[in-house]
Order: structure tokens, then sequence, then C-alpha cells
């Protein structure tokens, strides 16, 4: 266990008495509680943490937050891996695990590192000038060397074992960060009363207050800090929620957020998720995110070792870490000089500060009071160092160079706005000439955008800006807000800059983007091939469009394009931000819709029956139906099938058709209605009949069929397909609300209420009778075929019986409230034992209608017509429908559109099967001999053989021709004869027995 | 996005179903043409900006709506009820 | 008629979906849940320009207006609920003689008995609202979703309407309706949103009302 | 400049000084033979074709942005020709044989990689629609395999087997199907283009189109007039606001698909898989980051930016399909403006207006088609007939029931 080398005596907001045990490439270390990994690994003295995409440089540390391009680390272990996560972002915990990742065999010697020297010709783009040649080995050798080499990290890829969940909140501001902006506005608000939610990615707010030493109303910035908070935490209507990253802007003031419930535990809690994927409703959002800094372009700039100036202080203030022993700042502003200042507080050495301005006599006497050198108008050239930075070449303002020795380099270039979410609605942002950055140019509808994210860098500017919004916001969202108090004072603070965006001349490779290793030279070369659009830059070059999205690089490529083409920044292009801010887990956006709870599952009323009865299930649209009713000792499905098929045709079955869609119809124009919404005629259907209905789509194309039956003279229950019950239901409201709103009709699906059953075969009527109570006469007379009438079943339970028939047999539904299926199911099992009745599943019923040349689900597919389908009868010339006029051009009428019929194979033994397509015997199989093709088949056990049923050119008039039925994907190539798509008593004789 | 149903209050558009342009006019009856009725049911303004359009609020109260909403940004700018349009003192 | 009788017994939506008990968290339970069976419900649709009449003889009957707007209106034993544009959900404490009604008010309305058609529950405790947040796309704050104030919209994808019963010092009273066939995924959902505070689940199986 | 692996290591050596603009940055003239509306991978991909097979370089491909600003640079990169109907498969076959020999033809490494597309089924019913698929596929001589869920737990075994919602049964695979690196198609397009003489006229945005005598004979542009004998719009996405400067209505309506990045990871994954039981699709790019997608917002849009309910149906879809990409994360998502046609199929024809020519149409579905779109259009525009394998995207289709709708879908853009 390490000593921590790099850890202050004191000082920080971590919790020295409580030590954490970490681990990092298998090597043991401690941190406290407060730390980042990233922090720990300084404290540690680690400072080599990763290898870069292409070249596989060795990278550090750079940043102190969510922009970290170069310390992505694989975090835990096993299924729990979390490959590119950044360092500076994990809060540590005990028993933490890393690893480095894009390096072989180990970070300290990687053999890909031997990309850096054929660097010379890894240019840009330049795979798309070669690997062309010969063709196939694009495929079989190139691309396979590339694949294998990019990428970052693993991924487990097996199942991840954490669950996840959504959550929606509403409020009236939303406040983006938690920094001083944030919670200022948090504040005003908050006190009005309004529901504030305010949302910072840290685990600890405050922002910059927590790396800087400031002072405000004339105290320590912390007990500000801690004041507010506790402010905060009083008000009831105002929700803290750290750990929580507002990843994107979309429409309509929605939000979305991720919580990281669990990440700081080494798993989560029994019943807690990992995270949370939020979406968030706001009135109003005050964006305060703050700001990131800028690296400078520089030959070395990636050494392990040069850190971001602000990113240095961090280290020092929050977590009591001095990242180096010898420190030389290079800063384009008066930022960075905080930094040395703080080091010098903190004991530590600034061996020297390169201030690119020129010579001025304050900062001179300030260095001096540091003991560092100062090199006005200098640069830093370069950085040396393999593993860890030994050193920096420095250009002095008389252009004299020497050279330096240290192990950190601070590195300060001013601030860019992190306005990323302005632009999440294609918003741009404008380049302001005084700050040197670009700020928030278009805002959406709804946000405002405070302190330093609005670029206003000072912390008086955040916490007047943050007042100020906070309160109008809770005043626009209904809220009298109290007389605002006076903003607190600050100490002063100068925000001088004169950007360096590159130094050159020194050796080495400059990087722009340092994770996907782009560097000045690209940008330059794509430049020089006309890649200058600032599109065309990120996509030739790569630049921003790694893990980071180019939170450091794309300023510094932007200013570099602008150079090489003599034009400005905002002439050069904007950067713009898509979101997610920063990525977003996967899970988090899923929450809880995974494995079975993917989508809901609808199950019947007689399901739990159907278990017992040790059916198999399918799924049918979002319903779970009984597929089959195998018994012990059945070889295989069919085997079953067959049993439920001849059980049927010879005595009684019974089967589950609650799933179909049900609708109540009433109104004075029930009856119109439906004239106008199916092909055939309804108002000639008398009270207690039962009729099949087809309906088209608007474009002549077959929508749905089912029965409707007349129940009264202004009330009919119509049925619809399983999978078709919603669409149904959402097509005649738009008939009656848009189309004919003038017609009174009062619909709604009863489809919940009603268990219903299908009890088939010829002896239905003897099973029914048993069950329905004895005051209904089931006579073929009394109860005759497309009877459709209510009756009471075990004594007074109402029901409603209908004598439809999909199997062709004597059959019957029988629908009881759906309380009562499964005693449905029990009477009717009861009634029928003496009778031999066996439960069927959608199988045997699948077999039936094919026997019986029923269209189903397969023939409704949307691309036939009532005509195509056989039906074309039905349609009535009388009126006017849905569909109609479509139904009737030209090409779907045409004589040789295939046309339903069925199909039997030659050889008795052979099996069909759907999808085969239908050639002309003795014609090749290509694509001009295609006649159509098999819709559905099965094996019917009455034949004795399959058939099938299929659309072919010519149709019922080419009954008894053969034609191949074609199926190369199941190696299938047989005779079939086309014959009558009724194959089983075809005279209707069972259906009216 | 988010649809103030006139029923039912401001919801997120995940309540709701769209179906297209809402002022085409179906050619009604047997004397309408092929012609007219192929242009309802496929020809589209598809204008970039202001857009009358039809949304079902099929997981609320299964109300027809006719939204105006700008292509362009998403702003809605009014939410009717489909049926008052000509169903009117009936309703 | 006996053996009728009991080879004839309802079986609740709720049967085979949960159990009373405690899920989730130990402890003192965050939200209780109590499952609702044995109520009768309709739906009622009035006809065109026929709101007025029908909600008069709503109110003649059972002593209730039909609400205008989503909000559910409360009588000695029946709530009328607003279930859309001049359509509402009638439900009576139990199923008695509810048939009789239906067929009364049948004159003024079109009147589908919905009885089956729905499971339903009872939600309280202190966490409620934070579980339902995790699935239900509305503000649920009382300034946003008064005492009285319904809404029928989705949670993980399943159609649910619910109402905000009262407000107690315990925290608010809710109650839910989903589809009948949806239950099961519905009580996955919310078994593994209310897990986090501890659930408490109890059956009444005599009425639907509290 | 010829490219290949010698002008790459000479160029090295002398420090890439040596290297020129890919493409001319020309001012427009005031006529051309033709002018197509539209840089991206369509039109680039017409002007290649116009030059290189029918010696008509007197050509402007004239783009509001910058090349390849639209849905050529924003979509998932998967071609495959796996399609259903008689007027489809032919002409993406086309297309896949043109991207085989893409590079060559262009001297461009476009990547193009014939990794696999497996398309999922979870029910015997659509295992049947699949073998009907793959079968007509064959028919058209395009490969198809359709596997049973052994073979696509061999190939995949980290999707859910066995606890799904909806169980993977199988699924219909073409072995020749795969990605293209999308910039680099419109890039390689443009490049061959230029070196043949058609000009690339970026930052030139066409208001209004110049009629006389009911004939279109020139664009209004943001950089002035130019006179052409031919017009000819590729510019979906934008297609009815074009077609409306020359006073035509189209069936089409624009709609917002949105597509997704993951961080770089090492391979999981080696060809592109698509859900049968969601809108899910997902395949990995060369630099390691998964890219994945799923159905279009579904209303009208014109933002090309999308809404979080179809951003999170897709990440639910993606964890019901592969529950290991839970910690995975979403590093971008993005939208395009798609033409969303009323059968699903795209329109390449002329228009009532004369020499006013049409491509349009494409759904979600352009980029796989760049090539044979290019091949096809510049056909017609050069021969005034459609070429064989595109005869069926006529406009008029609508009008006499010869639709071409490949999922059954009927005339709601929105369903297919």
């Amino acid at each position: 266990m390490s000593t921590q080398p790099f850890r202050l005596a004191s000082g920080g907001l971590i919790d020295r008495g409580q030590q954490l045990d970490f681990s990092f490439d298998g090597a043991s270390y401690r941190g406290y509680a407060g730390d980042t990994l990233a922090s720990a690994l300084l404290a540690n003295g680690v400072r080599l943490v990763g290898r870069s995409f292409k070249y596989h440089r060795p990278r550090g540390i750079l940043s102190a937050g969510p922009e970290e391009p170069n310390a992505l680390v694989e975090l835990r272990s096993g299924a729990r891996r979390e490959p590119n996560t950044r360092a500076t972002v994990v809060e540590l915990f005990g028993g933490l695990t890393a690893a480095s990742q894009n390096r072989w065999p180990s970070l300290a010697f990687d053999l890909l590192s031997i990309n850096g020297l054929v660097s010379p010709a890894l240019v840009a783009g330049f795979y798309y000038k070669t690997f062309m040649w010969p063709a196939s080995f694009w495929e079989k050798l190139y691309e396979p060397l590339i694949r294998r080499a990019a990428g970052l990290g693993r991924a487990a890829g097996t199942e991840d074992p954490d669950h996840y969940e959504k959550a929606f909140a509403f409020c009236d501001l939303l406040v983006i960060g938690g920094g001083p902006a944030g919670l200022s506005a948090a504040l005003a608000a908050g006190r009005s009363g309004a529901r504030v939610i305010l949302c910072d990615e840290d685990f600890r707010l405050g922002g910059r207050l927590l790396a800087e030493k400031r002072e405000i109303g004339g105290k320590p910035a912390s007990e500000w800090l801690a004041a507010t908070l506790a402010e905060l935490a009083s008000l009831p209507e105002v929700r803290i929620m750290p750990r929580t990253t507002v990843f994107g802007l979309y429409d309509h003031g929605i939000y979305g957020a991720v919580e990281r419930v669990a990440d700081h535990l080494p798993q989560p809690p029994a019943h807690l998720p990992r995270q949370r994927g939020w979406r968030i409703q706001a009135k109003r959002a005050i964006l305060a995110a703050g700001a990131l800094e800028r690296p400078i372009v520089f030959a070395g700039n990636d050494r392990p070792g040069v850190m971001l100036a602000g990113a240095v202080r961090s280290y020092v203030n929050r977590h009591g870490v001095l990242p180096g022993r010898e420190t030389v700042l290079f800063t384009a502003g008066d930022d960075g000089w905080r930094t040395a200042r703080d080091i010098a507080a903190a004991g530590g050495k600034v061996a020297a500060i390169v201030d690119s301005r020129p010579a001025d006599p304050a900062r001179k006497a300030l260095a001096d009071k540091l003991g560092a050198r100062l090199f006005a108008g200098g640069a830093v050239m370069g950085a040396r160092g393999g593993r860890q930075l030994n050193g920096v070449t420095i250009r002095d303002a008389s252009g004299a160079v020497s050279e330096l020795s240290c192990d950190l380099l601070a590195v300060s270039n001013g601030w860019n706005p992190t306005l990323h979410l302005t632009s999440h609605q294609n918003g741009k942002p404008a380049w302001d000439d005084g700050l040197q950055c670009f700020v928030p140019g278009t805002v959406p509808a709804g946000l405002a955008v405070a302190g330093s994210a609005a670029g206003r860098l000072t912390l008086a500017q955040a916490l007047e800006d943050g007042a100020r919004l906070g309160s109008e916001a809770a005043v626009e969202t209904g809220f009298a807000t109290k007389l605002a108090e006076p903003v607190p004072a600050t100490d002063p603070e100068t925000n001088g800059l004169s950007p360096v965006w590159r130094v050159s001349g020194g050796r080495g490779k400059a990087f722009v983007d340092y994770q996907n290793d782009v560097t000045d030279k690209d940008v330059e070369l794509a430049a020089r091939e006309g890649f200058r659009p600032v599109e065309h830059l990120k996509r030739y070059t790569t630049l921003g469009m790694a893990t980071d999205q180019g939170k450091t690089s794309n300023l510094s490529g932007l200013a570099i394009m602008a150079e090489q083409t003599g034009r400005t920044i905002p002439q050069t292009g904007t950067t713009t931000f898509r979101p997610p801010y920063t990525p977003v887990a996967i899970g988090a956006l899923a929450g809880h819709h995974r494995g079975k709870d993917f989508r809901p599952i609808r199950l019947a009323p007689t399901h739990d029956w159907s278990k017992e009865q040790g059916a198999v299930f399918v799924e049918a649209g979002q319903w779970l139906r009984a597929q089959y009713y195998p018994r012990p000792g059945e070889a295989d499905w069919l085997t079953t099938v067959n049993r439920e098929v001849k059980a049927v045709r010879a005595g009684v079955g019974l089967c589950d058709v609650s799933t179909l869609g049900k609708i109540d119809i009433q109104g004075a124009d029930a009856a119109e209605f439906l004239e106008r919404v199916y092909i055939n005629g309804w108002k000639a259907l008398p009270i207690g009949k039962a009729r099949y209905g087809l309906m088209l789509r608007e474009d002549g194309f077959v929508m749905d069929d089912g029965t409707t039956s007349r129940l009264g003279e202004t009330h009919f229950l119509m049925t619809t397909t399983t999978a078709n019950a919603g669409k149904v239901m959402q097509h005649l409201e738009f008939c009656h609300q848009v189309l004919w709103p003038e017609l009174d009709i009062r619909m709604v699906s009863v489809s919940e209420q009603w268990a219903q059953v299908a009890i088939a075969g010829p002896k239905a009527r003897e099973t029914l009778r048993g069950v329905v109570d004895a005051e209904y006469d089931l006579s073929n007379e009394a109860f005759p075929y497309l009877a459709a009438r209510p009756v009471t079943v075990g004594g007074g339970i109402p029901a409603r019986l209908f004598r439809i028939s999909f199997s062709g047999e004597l059959a019957y539904e029988l629908a009881v409230p759906a309380d009562y299926g499964d005693a449905m199911m029990r009477a009717l099992m009861q009634a029928g034992a003496p009778l031999g009745i066996t439960p069927y599943g959608t199988e045997a019923l699948g077999v039936m209608r094919i026997e019986k040349g029923h269209v189903a689900g397969n023939e409704l597919n949307g691309q036939t017509t009532a005509r195509d389908l056989g039906l074309g009868r039905m349609v009535s010339s009388k009126k006017d429908f849905i569909g109609r006029l479509m139904a009737g051009r030209q090409a779907l009428v045409e004589q040789d559109r295939p046309a339903f019929v069925g199909f039997k194979p030659v050889e008795p033994g052979q099996r069909l099967r759907a999808g085969a397509h239908f050639i002309g015997i003795g014609k090749p199989a290509a694509m001009e001999h295609d006649e159509g093709y098999m819709t559905s088949v099965a094996y019917s056990p009455h034949l004795d053989h399959w058939m099938g049923l299929g659309l072919i050119r010519g149709g019922a008039a080419r009954i008894g021709e053969r034609v191949r039925a074609y199926d190369p994907v199941r190696n299938g190539d047989i005779v079939v004869e086309i014959c009558s798509p009724v194959f089983v008593d075809p005279e209707g004789a069972r259906l009216h027995g | 996005m988010r649809i103030t149903c006139p029923h039912c209050g401001a919801r997120d558009a995940q309540e709701f179903s769209y179906l297209g342009a809402a002022d085409l006019q179906r050619p009604e009856g047997m004397a309408a043409s092929e012609a007219a009725m192929a242009d309802y049911v496929y020809q589209r303004d598809n204008p970039a900006g202001v857009h009358r359009e039809l949304w079902y609020h099929g997981a609320g109260c299964h109300a027809w709506l006719v939204v105006t909403r700008d292509t362009r940004s998403h702003a809605i700018t009014a939410v009717e009820v489909a049926k008052a349009r000509k169903a009117g003192a009936a309703a | 008629m006996a053996e009728t009788a009991t080879l004839w017994a309802p079986r609740s939506a709720w049967a085979g979906i949960a159990q009373a008990g405690q899920i989730g968290a130990a402890g003192p339970a965050g939200v209780t849940a109590t499952l609702l069976d044995g109520f009768g419900l309709a739906t009622l649709i009035a006809a065109p320009g026929g709101a007025p009449a029908l909600s008069q003889a709503v109110e003649g009957r059972l002593g209730i207006a039909l609400p205008a707007t989503p909000k559910i209106v409360s009588g000695v034993s029946h709530d009328a609920i607003w279930s859309g544009p001049d359509q509402w959900l009638l439900r009576a404490a139990t199923r008695d003689g509810f048939s009789g009604l239906l067929e009364a008010l049948s004159a003024q309305a079109a009147v589908s008995d919905q009885s089956d058609a729905r499971a339903a529950m009872r939600l309280s405790g202190p966490r409620v609202r934070e579980v339902l947040a995790k699935g239900v796309m509305l503000d649920l704050h009382p300034a946003a979703f008064a005492v009285g104030d319904t809404a029928l919209t989705s949670v993980a994808y399943i159609g649910v309407h619910l109402w905000r019963l009262a407000d107690g010092p315990d925290g608010s009273v809710f109650e839910i309706m989903v589809a009948r066939s949806m239950v099961g995924s519905f009580w996955s959902w919310f078994a593994a949103s209310a897990a986090e505070f501890g659930c408490q689940v109890s059956i009444d199986r005599s009425t639907g009302r509290g | 400049m010829r490219y290949s692996i010698f002008s790459l290591l000479s160029q090295a050596l002398q420090g890439h000084k040596g290297w020129t603009p890919a493409w001319r940055d020309p001012a427009p003239k005031p006529e051309y033979d033709v002018i197509i509306i539209g840089g991206g991978g369509h039109g680039l991909a017409t002007a290649h074709y116009l030059a290189s097979r029918h010696g008509i370089s007197n050509v402007a491909v004239l783009e509001k942005g910058y090349l390849g600003s639209g849905n050529v640079g924003r979509n998932t990169t998967i071609i495959r020709s796996n399609y259903l109907l008689p007027g489809n498969t032919p002409f993406y076959e086309l297309s896949m044989k043109l991207w085989e020999g893409l590079e060559q033809d262009l001297n461009y490494n476009a990547m193009v990689s014939q990794r696999g597309v497996l398309n999922l089924y979870h029910s015997d019913a659509q295992r049947d629609a699949f073998a009907r698929r793959g079968n007509a596929m064959r028919l058209a001589g395009v490969d198809a395999e359709l596997l049973g869920t052994d073979q696509v737990r061999a190939m995949l075994p980290y999707l859910d087997f066995d606890n799904a919602r909806f169980p993977i049964h199988g699924g219909l695979l073409q072995r020749r199907g795969g990605s293209a690196r999308h910039d680099a198609v419109a890039w390689g397009f443009a490049r061959a283009a230029d070196s043949r003489g058609v000009d690339m006229i970026q930052n030139c945005e066409v208001t209004g189109i110049t009629m006389a005598g009911g004939r279109a004979v020139g664009v209004e542009t943001s950089r002035g007039p130019i006179r052409a004998k031919k017009i000819a719009m590729a510019v979906a996405g934008n297609s009815s606001r074009v077609a409306a400067m020359a006073g035509m209505r189209l069936p089409i309506e624009t709609h917002v698909l949105q597509a997704f990045v993951s961080e770089g990871l090492k391979p999981l994954i080696d060809g592109v898989v698509t859900f049968g039981a969601g809108h899910f699709y997902i395949s990995q790019s060369d630099k390691g980051g998964l890219v994945f997608g799923g159905d279009i917002d579904g209303y009208n849009s014109y933002a090309q930016r999308g809404n979080l309910p179809v951003i999170e149906d897709v990440m639910e879809s993606a964890m019901a399909l592969w529950p290991g990409l839970g910690r995975v994360r979403m590093l971008r998502h993005w939208g395009g403006v798609m033409d969303m046609s009323m059968d699903g199929s795209p329109i390449i024809d002329t228009t009532p207006v004369e020499g006013f020519y049409l491509n349009a149409g494409w759904c979600y579905g352009g980029f796989k088609a760049t090539p044979a779109s290019g091949f096809c259009f510049a056909h017609l525009i050069a021969t005034g007939q459609p070429h064989k394998v595109a005869t069926a995207y006529r406009l008029d289709r609508f009008a006499t029931g010869r639709v071409i709708d490949e999922k059954g879908a009927g005339a709601q853009p929105n369903l297919h």
C-alpha cells in the first residue's frame, strides 16, 4: 500500500478519516472519501493512465472534469466492466478496480506504440487513399487489422447485472449546474416558492467554488456555499439532485438527465437501480454549467504531466493533491496565475511562469514573490518526456530557446462557456471577440444562461446572473419574489487574456484532439485538400468525434484552420454540440424495459387455465396465446396439433378467442357507419345476427376482417383480429371524428370485459347445452348459423353466444364477463368431458382455417385487395365506403394480379412451406418467372397431407395446373397442384349441422 | 414534445399518434372521382413551416386533434378538437 | 345448484398476479397498495347534445353529476369518472343492482358494462408520488393534479386511468386502473418501482371503495 | 493526383505537402448542360455517372451547404439489397454490385465492407415473411440465407435468447450486405466527378426554378441565376420544397430519423443486426463506435433533430435484444430529414415539367441506394428513358395503383 506521496499534508474537501483502498492495473493504492479516481491516482504518483487511440502515445490526466480526453479507464470488472470511463469524474469508493485500456501487453510497454514510428503515413484520412487493391483484401486483411486496432475500451458484452429505471419530473425552474450561478438561481427562485430542480453532474455541489480559493461577502466562499445549501435544503419545493447530468434539451422544455444513483458504490444496494434516466419537464431552465478550460497546441502537449491550470487548482484545493514537484505554468491570461499562487500557497514549487503576453511590472513582481522565473512574452514550444513529463522547451520574448526541467506543466488559455445545451436545438453559438470564445447565440425558448456558461466568467457575474435570472424565472412562472437581497460582494478578479492557439517550432507531434490523435499537421492537411468547412474538417480529420466530443479540441482546430485559410474563427465556422452533453449509458435510457419487461404482455382471462392444461404459448402481437396443448408421450408439436384437429372435427374442442378486438358501437347512425367502413352491407342485418365484414384502408387494400353482430336496432358489436384491434379502433375514431362527425356513433372497446371461447365440432351444441342455462333453446332452428344473442350461463350469469365458425365445424363462440372466463373453461370441460372435449390452440385453429380456406394474418398482409383474396363478391356497388375508389385503380383490377387459391403437393408426402414462390414448371428460377407465393401452410390430418394457401397469377382459373413451389432458402423445390382453397367440406354441411 | 390536449391538458407527445395533414377533404360519395381520391390519399403539401396536422390521443381521451405546429422548430401554436370543426353544435 | 355456484366462481383480475404482504425494502413501508375487487364499472357515452340529460339522470338516481372535465365525482356508493368527451366511467361500490342501474341509464346513454375489464388499486403512503413518478408522465404535484383530478395516460406502455382521491398526513391517496390483460406487466413495473421504498400490499375483496 | 499506397508513402516522406484539393472550388458558370440540385450522395453519384458513363461533364452540382451535408453524412452507413418486391430487388442489387466495385471506380477507399446484414425474426409468421423475401432475393440473383435460432446464437451469443419478451427464432442473412464509410462515399463521388470536369458549387442555394414555355430552363440561386438544358433534383428531405418551385406537389412527407453512436469499443459485433420485434438495428464502425438507430420520430419535421420517446424506444430495443449494452454509453445522437414516400419506395422519373427530373422519396433507405440511384438517374437524364432496374419508380404509380409497398403499410408515410 502506497503512502500517497503527492497528497498535501492538509486541506481539501476530502475525508482523511475515511481511507479507501482501490486498484489500478492490478496495483493497490489508497485514497480518501471525496477523491475522484484521478485525484487518488495523482496522490499516489500515478501519471501514466492510458494510451492514445491511433499512435498509442502515453497519456495522463489533463483535466479534473467531464472534458477529460486522456485518462479513460475500464472501471470495474466482469459483467460490470465500464470502458472509456473518465477517471476525472469517477467518485472513489472502497474496492474500486480500474484498468488502463487500448494497450498490449501492458500500459508501460505497448507494442502498438510502433504506430508512432509509421505515423508519417497515418495522417488524417490516410485510409481513404489506400487499401484499395486488391478489392477482396479489404474485408479479409486490411479491415480486420483496422478494427482490431481501433476502439478504446472493451465492453463486457454479457448481460448487465444491474437494473435501471426511468422517472419523470416537473418543475417551474430547472437549474443545470450547482456552481455559484446555479445555486444563486435556485435560491432566488426557491425563496419565491417556485418548484425548482437543481442538477449537478458532480457528487458535491459548488462547482468552481470547490476548486478555488475565493471570498464571498468578505468570508471564504465555502461559508457562503454551506449557508446556501442549507437554505436550499430547507425549501420544500426545491429538489437538489447531485450526480445528475442534464445531457440533452428536447422540444417544449423537456430535458433528459441521468442520475447516477449507485455508481459511487461497489454495487447498487438491494432495490436500488444503478442509474435512473429522467425526463424533466421544466417551464423555465437556467443553464449554469460553467466553462471548460482550453489547452494550447504545442509539441508534446500530450505528455503525462501536462495539465490544465484550472485542473491543477482543483487537485490542490479540492483534493489536497499537488500533482507535481516542480511546476511550470504556461498561461495566456490572468487566470493561470491563480494556479501558481495556489501551488505556492500549498507549499509547492513553481519553477517558471511562461506568460504569452508582453512584460508587465505587476506580473513580474508577483512572479518574484512566488519565486518563479517569468518568461513574459514567451511560449512553451515543446514538452519532453516519455511516460512522464520531465521538461519543457521555452522560447522567450527575444526568441531565445531554453530548456527547463519540471514534472508538471500547467496550461492556461482561457475558458470556453459550457453552452452545449444551447446548441441541442440547432442553435449556433456566437463568437465574442472580446472574450475570444464562443458564447450562446440563439438560445431555445424557456432557457436562460447564467455565469460562465454565458461568457460571464467572474464570480461576481455568476452570482449576479444567478440571482437575477432565478428571480425572473420565478416571476415568469407565476411566483412573486421577495425584494431581492443584494448580491454579496466577492474578492476582486481580473480576466485579462490573449489566447495562444498554437505554438509552432517545437519538435514532435502537437495535438489538437488528444483522444483521436489529431495533430495540427492534420488540420493543415485538411486545409490543403479542401476540407475547409468546419464539418469537413471534423469528418476528415475526426477532430471532435471522440468520447469527449471535442470539448478541449474543437476551438483549437477551428483556430488553426482559420489561420491556414486566412479567415477569422467565426468566418471559419462555429462549434456546435450534439446531445448528449456527456455520454449516457444505454441502460439508463432503457430503464425497466428489458427482458420480459421490454413491452407489456397481455394475457387472456383463461391464461392460467391454459397453463394448467399444459399449453405452450406463442406471442401474438402483445398477447400470449395457447399455441397447442401437448400431452405426455407426444413426439412433437405436429402430433399434438393433429390430435387437436381430429378431436375437433370428430367431437368437440375449445379454444380461447378472448384476444380478438371487441368494439361496442351504438348510436342512431351505427348501421350507416358500418356501411361506410366495411365493403359489404349492414343495414339489412337483422337483430340477433352476425355477419362477416371486411374493411379496407383508404388506399384500397384490406385492413382487417371479423364478424360484427347486431345486438339491437342501434347497437352493434364489432370484432377485429387480435393483431389489428388497436389500429381498427383508431381508424374508426378517425372515420367518426374527422370524416363524419355529424353521425351519432358511440364507440368503446369492450375487449377486456369479455372472456370468449370457441366451441367447435359436431358435439359443440351438446357441450354447450350443459353450460348455457336451460331456458335458452340451442336447437338449429332456434339458434341457427350466424345467430348472435345474449344468453345466461351458470344460473344467470350474463353471456353472449355467437354461432360463428372459423373451423368450418358446427361452432359457437361463448363470451362471459372476464371474471368468469376461468370458470367458463372449467364448466365447458366438465360438460364436454363425456364427449371427449379437447382444448386446442392457435396451431390447430390455423390448420382448420386453412382447411376451410379462410384468410388470416398471412393473407391480410397489407398488400392484398379484397379481389386478390377471392372476396371481391362481397364488395357492395350500391354505396360509398372507405377504400372503394382506390381499390378500383387500374393496376389493382388487372387480370394477372396474383389471386387466392389452394395448393397441394403432387407427391403427397411432401411438405409445403409458406414463403415459397411459384414458378412455372420448366421455367428457370428467375424473377421474371415469379408467379406468386405461398402465404400459409399446414398439415391436414383430415386429408393426411400438407396443404397451402397462396396467391398466384391467374388465380382460380388455373385450378388443376401444376407449378413449382420454389423455396431455395430452405432448399425446397417441389411440384404442387393448384386447387380450391377449401380443402374440407366445401359444401359447408358441417357448419350448418 | 408536449401537446396540450383540449380535453386532457398538456401531455407528452408519446401519448399521441400522428397521422398527417389535417386539412385534406375526403371526396365523399359515389360521384367522387378516382383522381380526386388519389390526390387526397397520396399528395401532400409537406411544408417547411406551419403545418396543420392530425394527432390521435390514443393513450388519453381518444380524441383526434388538429395541431398547428412549425415543422422547422416543432413549436406548437394551436390545438383544436377535430370533431368540433364540422360537428359544431352537435357535439 | 350448489355445484354450479362453485363451478362458476368469479376470478379476480389480480388472481395469480399479486399477493398480500410486503414487497421490496423491509421496514416501514413507503407506499401501501390495496388491490381492489368486486366493484361495478361501466362506460356511459352521451348522445350528441345529450350530456346534460344524462348527467341529470345520473344525479337523480345517484346524487352525483357527471363532471364535464377530467374529474372524479364521488357519491355515497358511486363515482362518476370522466373518461373522454361526453364519456364517463360509472363505478359502483358493489355489483349488487348494478346491471339494473345500467339498464335504466341506457335510455340516456350508450352503456357498456366494464366491471371485469379493469384491475384497480389504491395507493397511499409517504413515497407514493415518487413511485408513480417512475412511470406516470404527468405532474402529480397537488398544484397540478388536485384531489378529484383524473387522467387517462400511460405507464410503462400500459394505458392507465388514475385519480387523486385524497390528501392525508401520510401522503396522498391515488387510485389507478389498468386493462385487465396487462395487469401482470403493470404489476411488474409497479413492484420494481416501489421496491426501493418498501410496499405493503393488501387485498380488498369486498368493495371498490375505501 | 491518383491515390495509392505509393502516393501515400511518397507524400509521407515529404511531410504531405504535395497533396492537392480533393475537388476544385469553382464559381458557377452562366450555363450548363445539366444542373443537379443537391450535393449529397445521390447528386454527387449522378454527376459521376453522367460524366463517366454518359460523357456528359458540363454539369454543375449545386449544394446549399457543404458537400455531403445532408443525409449521406448522417446515416447509419448500411448497405444491403435484401428487398422483397420486384420493383425494388434488381435496383438494390445493381447498387450492391456498384458498391462492390466502387473503390476501383472512384480511386477512393469508401471502406465498403461486406460483413453481413442479419434481420432477426421472432415468430413463425415473420419467418414465413422472411422466407418469402429471401426467396424473392434468390430469384433476383441476390444472396440470402434463412438461419435458425442455433445459427444465430452461434454468430451472436450475447443476444437475449433466454429471457426475451419476443424470443429470437432465427434470421434472414445477406452476407454481401454490410456498411460503407458514409462521408467517404460523398467525397469519393465528388472527387471523381470533379476529375472529369464537373463543377461542385458549395454554398449555393437554389431559390427558384426558371421556367420558359412550360419548360425548366434554369435556376435562381444564392449565387445568381444559372441556365441549364436539364435540371435534376436530388435533395431528399427537401424534395417537396424544391418541387414546389417547379409547381409540383409530391406524394412525400418529410420526417426526422435519429441515429446514434456509442463510444469507441474494441470489436463486439461484426455485421449489421436488425431486431425484428421493435425498431432497432446495430453495427460497429471501423473506429469502434456502435452505430445504431430505430424508427422515425413519426411526425413531419425539417428540424434535423428528434425527441426522447424515440430515443428511449431505441435504447429499450437495444437492451431487449442485447442486455450486455447496458453499460455501453451513447456518445452522440442526431437526426436527418427523410423523404418518406407514400408507399415507402423512391421515385426516379421525369416530371410533368419538361426538362425537370425527379429523384426523391428514399425514406430512410437512401444511403445503400446511392450508387444505383446516381447510375439510374444519370441514365434517365442522359437518355430520357428509365434504366431497366428503375422502371417501377414512376411518379404516376400512386394514381395507377402500381405502388411498391414492401411493408404493406399503405399510404401513411410514418408507417413505412
